[in-house]
């Protein structure tokens, strides 16, 4: 279980491929990644705001909750925070299990909950004007399947 | 007692500060909010909505009515947008 | 959309490099990948057959099938045949889109009917025996959930 | 008709062949498996359940009781194990 929060750029392809070499035992890896998108052109940047020491806390507990629950044999969290670009990664997560369904649902179960209850904040710039991203009811009520 | 109170986001903004030394006998979150709208119209219009805010103790996710006896760091902010 | 199905071992890491930078104005990128369990340490190898020519229409179909039904801007399939051991990668599914339930349950979809659906057959060598996996009843009766 | 019948993982190895030429006038996928059960014991014992088996005519999936009409490659398996 490796939980990183980090301001640099990473690599998916290195982060899955190392993940996919340490959970061979697994026989099934799912990856979820998320990219800033432009928009259709109208993002110039995006800017994450987070609360250190409570950000690795609380990946960390949904984690937990996660690996126990599908009974996962590795999970990996990545989520970037400060300057991005349309474009960049924003996070992954990964998930390894001996069966596909339990990596699928552990991914998406950490999805939903690092979604709204990770303390991350968006702010996309466009132009002169700047605007924090307002979280969606649908995102409240993804947590309800869980 | 002395607390750490923290805000994040547009809340931040809206308050012009990141992080403050709060002294306060507040006995519940929901207290302490009320002492901090009567201090400046930045601080009113801020909590105006608290059904638009969140609030964690300590760094744990928690809700307005939580009592503040042995916490040190309040922090405060709008829904979480991670992922 | 690309399907390939081939004997040469792949490298995930990259595909999933390749495949998320020209999925960039997606979003959510979601991928799986299978792996050869030793089971235990008593698998040696696994020779997988597959039915040439239908392999990829198959495939192709079922590819088809999920881009249309979720508005994926990008799906990849990559499928081994051959003789591998384990630890290797079998096989490995990719969907790019703006929504990441949808890029869910499209990589979802793509492995219950891969797994039933595409001319494939797994034989697993252990010592001096060798069998076929058997189909599982719960593969069938994945494919209802769609 | 002549066409090319195919057999794939346990099916292929109990006849012995992964393809071969077949001269029939069976009218369905079902009369050819009886034509075939007809020739030799190890067809007969391959084909003895057919629900354990699965039939491709020109690589497109489909049931034993499909007509062969203007058909050239049938191809008889074992349910898929993919992914």
């Amino acid at each position: 279980m490796v939980v990183r929060v980090q301001e640099t750029a990473f690599s998916v392809g290195d982060e899955v491929e190392t993940f996919a070499r340490g959970a061979m035992g697994a026989g099934a890896i799912v990856s979820f990644t998320g990219v800033v998108r432009d928009e259709g052109g109208t993002l110039d940047a995006m800017q994450i705001e987070h609360y250190p020491g409570m950000t690795e806390r609380a990946i960390s507990k949904i984690v937990e909750q996660a690996c126990g629950r599908w009974g996962l044999t590795d999970a990996l969290v990545i989520h970037r925070h400060g300057h991005l670009l349309p474009g960049e990664v924003i996070m992954m997560v990964a998930t390894a299990s001996s069966h596909r369904s339990d990596a699928f649902a552990a991914a998406d179960f950490l999805m939903d909950f690092l979604k709204s209850r990770a303390p991350f904040w968006k702010k996309e710039m466009s132009g002169q004007t700047s605007s924090w991203v307002a979280a969606k009811d649908e995102d409240e009520v993804a947590l309800t399947r869980w | 007692m002395t607390l750490d109170v923290l805000y994040f986001a547009w809340l931040r903004e809206r308050i012009g500060t990141g992080r403050e030394r709060v002294d306060t006998e507040a006995a519940t979150v929901a207290d302490l909010v009320d002492e901090l709208r009567a201090r400046e119209a930045r601080y009113a219009e801020a909590f105006a909505d608290i059904s638009a805010l969140r609030v964690a103790l300590d760094q744990e996710l928690t809700g307005f009515d939580t009592p503040l006896a042995g916490v040190r760091e309040v922090a405060f902010f709008p829904p979480m947008t991670g992922g």
